[in-house]
């Protein structure tokens, strides 16, 4: 990775970014020209690539840091969102007829394993007072489970943005989000090697990204046009995703460094990762001052 | 391989095979031009002809293999063909390699016995790729032997052996034909062993039969037979062979 | 059993171009036969499309998917995707190739070389590409290498296997003789080995394209932003349908079109075969 | 031109048990030989892994992977995994090798089934998985059957391509020795085709294990909660890349193990044939 | 194919092929036990046997194939063989069969020269499955030919051939044989050849040559030489064709 990666040693910032993060905008605005980007299809993705050295920085949700730091990767967490509790929720059809959900009590309910979804799905339950025992679930990725959640397949889905944007067409219902429930922020993440060799360029890059992001939700009609092509979803659904999603930047806080360790030890508890992991050491607040 | 008991010629009967008019061509070179041929049963026809003279084309078509050739061929009862290469399946031992698509119970042991007969009775476990050159063209003897059929097409089937195997698998065919009577489309090189087996000779040449002869010779036969002489250098002077030419070779 | 044959003499006087001649037509006749059942499946498909007995929202008809076909390559899209995609199947179908024979041949060849290489690549091949993407990216990074050494690693196995096998294949008596014509190992290997073993490696190319394009469905998930795998992808991961039955029939368009090649390239260098006539 | 060669006669009275007895010795030596390069393998990965070439958060050492496979071995989860994959893969493997037989079968005896169903397959040969999912989870769900579905679907083409080529390349004069023999069709494909289009189906074979297995990964990505490729997709997923190492390790070794058992099935029913040695 | 000019037998001089104590067995059954042979240059050797006897077996360890064989042999000068089967490359045309591994300037006229002599001039471009059985083999005895070798390992060259085309054969190995004077171990069925050709006959026999003697007759040769029958009668003996037996068959 370190020898041969596009423009390792050219200095340049090796950027990850998802095509509906944050990041997106910077990229189709084409604000950080010294930047090389790499696209990836889903977060644990982005950090394998950043384990690998292939990339400096990127972006991700609030599952994979979680995941990451259980794989002894090496990064650091530099900056975040504030929460989006209304980027995910639960859909259902409208014909079945559910109206909350405890009335998924038994049904099948389809998510993507480990994503923020997951933990979702965990404070629902916890809210609702029931277990994973009492719903059917599905684990299916994205692509896999729209197909099935429209030929009824499964009684609901619990998606994010765009997906969720996307899915939402005549007949299916929000029978829930997050709102209450789970932040849903989106990390930035950085390697420690990047944080040594190129701490100007993070700064520099951090900053515009942060000028993009604010003039994005200051103009939200003109970032929808530039968003909608590179994301190849049509307009409307592209503006009511972003009207949700898209949120400002934030520093991180020792208690986003709480929220994180709250979500590492649910999923502990559910044995999705072997052991505890201490999020505190990963939070590094010295590009702080380019949030606030 | 001694149920049947019908012996000798039986003329005036249906030919087991007859091809009229048969025509072959392969591209622009033309190989058969129109063939004529009966064979009636019990009847033992030797085939001969010069390399390349579509002998073998004609023995395929009799067995109903070129269905390309065109005239009109007309065909009754059983045959088995020996090929003039072996054509044993490799992947089958001796043993069941003669006794392919034989039916009916004994089947084991009529095929030992016909193993037997070709001298190579201890040999049913070998794989045709362990086998010698003339080994391996007796098995496929031995193979058509074992089907009694009502007609033997039989392309060289002795050329591979030396002069006492020859002799005997020569005196076999003669005991099993008396015994079976099954009539044999004999393609060979050896004039004698023509004159020796054969009712009838063919001589092919430029796609046509240019020659048809009753072999007029009292069986037994033996090649110190005073009519055999002159019946030998009437075939081979037909084949091309001239006296003055026969024999001489060397420095 | 008593079986006639009987064929009216066609009576030409010479058969030859006569022959010839019906081959021609047979053919051609044959050519058009192989078109039937991919059309009877198109036209059904579309008839089921237009009756209603497969409503859009579950597959677009064939027509909605030409037109989604036109407009993106009107405007170049499909072109583009093609391109890249095809740009890198090529190189990774070339080095996966040319390793896999040169190893094929040493294990098919050489008794040491078999012991020495086949075994590593027996535990090779049963390893998905999706299980070793995370080291891949360890290797030879996330660019351009990444979807090319998982296009080798497809195109590998299948012309690996081929060629190992179709070596095993040759009749050792070929062999001998040309060794007795005074052929070297070189000569041998290009005069015997190779012509006897090329139906197989023939069938190697044809399974290594199909696996070379899997691969970079693979492949082109990861940090790609052109490609026909990531056009598929990403309309998949968006519910676009006609998008991904568009790249599915490019795929098959490309399956046809591969096999119309090695048909006309085994067609010419095999004109020696006699196998089995199908009848 | 002088070539001489000089064999100390050995002088042994029988020469035959003596033959017999080196070739024992050198078959044993051979399957040692066979070990050498995946145990070299692995310990030049060990070594590098102590060394501190290989850190061990990019690679762990072999003998880290192995604590975790124990690990998993000793609480049931891996043979739970394992037997799970075994068992669609089998059925899987199954369901596509069977319809592979009888379709190339007709494809490769039947000029008809040639025309009408090659086409359609050659079509289709090229289709990756990953895109057919969706379409897949509309016809048949997102249960066994998908992941079945999808093994079937990828062990199908190699032997659909091994039993058609394996069938064409039959030496036509031992089908017409056959026909003479009396043999109807039926016995032709048993006593001729099938064993003459063996080596080329074992082939077949060898390549559809490798493609099954890879299939299934796929599949055991979409709602599944065992499998191999699901416990190593999900390790990927959640960075845990011992698993995902020991999930290679297990394909690995089920590429050598069943190469071998292929290998035996071939010394079994392939005893008549006389390959080109390898020197 | 006509430059040296070497003619005739030179003995005294290092033979082209020594073979000595040599042995070779599959699994139990020992096919050579024990087999001493030596060929001076120029000179013709016949080996005769009766089917399955060893003659392609000691002919392929002549030639340096027979890696499990055991005993000394040394060769001198280059070698050409034609074997039982024709082993032509079924990929190459027939003219590229011929010409395989032929080296220098005008092999394609060497080439054409050589399917001339065997009266196949027209067939160069023909693949070798379009051949008759009798063509193929004497593509294989051309391609033996062009090389002109000092030592000619022949098995069986002429076996499936009519009379007329073998007698064609034979002469022009005779002429070739006198023009360039190589070596030849000529494994043959038909005792007339080997005593039409050869300088020395040799049998074998349950692995072992049981007879090793000179042909006393003078060239050009011809059947009907006086010499001709005690010599064929021996021979025939020795390879156990009785006379009583001889050329009896049939009904
Ligand atoms: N498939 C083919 N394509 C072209 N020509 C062919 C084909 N098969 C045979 N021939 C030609 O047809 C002619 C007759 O062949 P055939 O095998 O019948 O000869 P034959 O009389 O059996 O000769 P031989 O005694 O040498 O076996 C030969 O000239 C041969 O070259
Ligand atoms: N690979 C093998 N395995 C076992 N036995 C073999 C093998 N090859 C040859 N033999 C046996 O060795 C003996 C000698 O065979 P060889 O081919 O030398 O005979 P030959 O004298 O040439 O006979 P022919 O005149 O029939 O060609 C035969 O009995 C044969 O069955
Ligand atoms: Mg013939
Ligand atoms: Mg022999």
């Amino acid at each position: 990775g370190e020898d041969d990666s596009a423009g390792a040693d050219s200095g340049k910032l090796l950027v990850g970014y998802q095509r509906f993060g944050g990041l997106s905008l910077v990229k189709a605005r084409g604000e950080a020209p010294d930047a090389t980007w790499s696209l990836f299809e889903s977060g644990p993705a982005l950090t394998e690539a950043l384990k690998a050295g292939a990339i400096d920085i990127g972006q991700v949700g609030e599952a994979p840091p979680v995941f990451a730091a259980a794989g002894k990767i090496k990064f650091r967490i530099i900056g975040t969102s504030e929460p989006v509790p209304q980027g995910e929720a639960v859909l259902v059809k409208e014909a079945k007829g559910f109206r909350s959900f405890a009335d998924l009590k038994g049904r099948t309910v389809a998510l993507n394993k480990g994503s923020n979804v997951n933990w979702l799905l965990v404070k629902l339950l916890e809210a609702h007072q029931m277990t994973l025992a009492d719903i059917n679930v599905k684990y299916l990725k994205p692509a896999e489970a729209r197909p099935a959640f429209d030929n009824d397949q499964v009684d609901a889905w619990i998606i994010w943005d765009p997906y969720f944007a996307l899915a939402e067409q005549p007949g299916v219902k929000i029978l829930a989000d997050a709102t209450g429930l789970a932040s849903n922020r989106e990390y930035i993440l950085v390697s420690p090697e990047a944080l040594e060799r190129k701490p100007d360029q993070i700064r520099e890059f951090l900053k515009t990204y942060r000028t993009v992001t604010d003039w994005g939700i200051a103009n939200p009609a003109e970032r929808t046009k530039i968003l909608a092509p590179e994301l190849k979803i049509d307009e409307p659904t592209t503006a009511r995703a972003l009207a949700r999603s898209a949120k400002p930047l934030a520093p991180v806080t020792p208690e986003i460094g709480a929220e994180l360790q709250a979500i590492a030890d649910g999923f502990t508890k559910l044995e999705l990762i072997p052991e505890r992991v201490e999020i505190a050491p990963l939070v590094d607040d010295r590009f702080g001052e380019v949030f606030r | 391989m001694a149920t049947r008991t019908t012996g000798g010629l039986s003329t005036a009967t249906r030919p087991v095979v007859t091809a009229r008019n048969v025509r072959r061509s392969f591209g622009a070179a033309v190989v058969l031009d129109g063939v004529d041929l009966a064979i009636v049963p019990g009847e033992v026809v030797a085939l001969l002809g010069g390399s390349g003279s579509g002998k073998s084309t004609l023995l395929r078509i009799l067995a109903g293999l070129d269905p390309e050739a065109t005239g009109e061929i007309t065909r009754a009862g059983s045959q088995a063909v020996v090929f003039q290469e072996h054509r044993l399946l490799p992947w089958k031992r001796v043993a069941g390699n003669v006794s392919l698509g034989v039916p009916g119970p004994g089947v084991r042991q009529r095929v030992a016995a016909a193993l037997a007969e070709v001298g190579l009775a201890e040999r049913d476990r070998a794989w045709p790729a362990e086998l010698s050159g003339g080994q391996a063209q007796r098995v496929a003897f031995a193979r058509a032997l074992v089907r009694e059929p009502a007609l033997m097409l039989l392309d060289e089937p002795f050329g591979a052996l030396d002069a006492l195997t020859r002799l005997k698998m020569q005196t076999l065919f003669g005991r099993l034909h008396a015994e079976h009577g099954f009539a044999a489309l004999l393609v060979t090189h050896d004039v004698d062993e023509a004159l020796l087996l054969a009712d009838r000779t063919l001589v092919l040449d430029s796609g046509r039969i240019v020659e048809d002869a009753e072999v007029p010779l009292p069986r037994p036969r033996a090649v110190d037979h005073p009519g055999f002489g002159p019946l030998r250098r009437h075939l081979l002077d037909r084949l091309g062979v001239r006296p003055d030419q026969d024999g001489a070779a060397g420095t | 059993m008593t079986d006639t044959l009987v064929e009216t003499a066609r009576g030409a006087p010479a058969a030859a171009p006569d022959t010839r001649r019906s081959g021609g037509r047979t053919r051609s006749a044959r050519r058009w036969r192989r078109a039937v059942t991919p059309v009877a499946l198109l036209v059904l498909w579309q008839a089921a499309a237009q009756t209603g007995l497969l409503p859009p929202e579950k597959l677009p008809a064939p027509i909605a998917v030409a037109q989604t076909g036109w407009r993106l390559a009107r405007d170049g899209t499909l072109g583009v995707h093609l391109l890249d995609s095809l740009t890198r199947a090529g190189i990774g179908l070339a080095i996966g190739g040319i390793l896999a024979l040169v190893l094929g041949a040493t294990a098919g060849l050489l008794r040491l070389g078999d012991d020495l290489v086949d075994p590593p690549v027996q535990m090779a091949r049963m390893l998905p590409h999706l299980g070793l993407v995370p080291l891949l990216i360890i290797w030879v990074g996330i660019g351009e290498s990444l979807k090319i050494s998982l296009v080798a690693l497809g195109a590998f196995f299948p012309i690996y296997f081929n060629t190992y096998a179709g070596i095993r294949d040759i009749d050792e008596r070929l062999v001998e003789a040309a060794r007795t014509c005074g052929l070297g190992q070189l000569a041998r290997i290009r005069h015997v080995v190779l012509p006897g073993a090329l139906p197989s490696l023939f069938l190697g190319l044809r399974l290594a394209l199909g696996a070379a394009w899997l691969s970079l469905v693979v492949g082109e998930q990861v940090n790609a932003q052109t490609g026909i795998g990531f056009l598929m992808m990403e309309a998949r991961e968006f519910s676009q349908t006609d998008v991904v039955l568009l790249g599915l029939l490019v795929y098959a368009l490309l399956g046809l079109l591969s096999d119309l090649a090695i048909r006309f390239l085994e067609g010419r260098t095999l004109t020696w075969r006699r196998g089995l006539q199908a009848v």
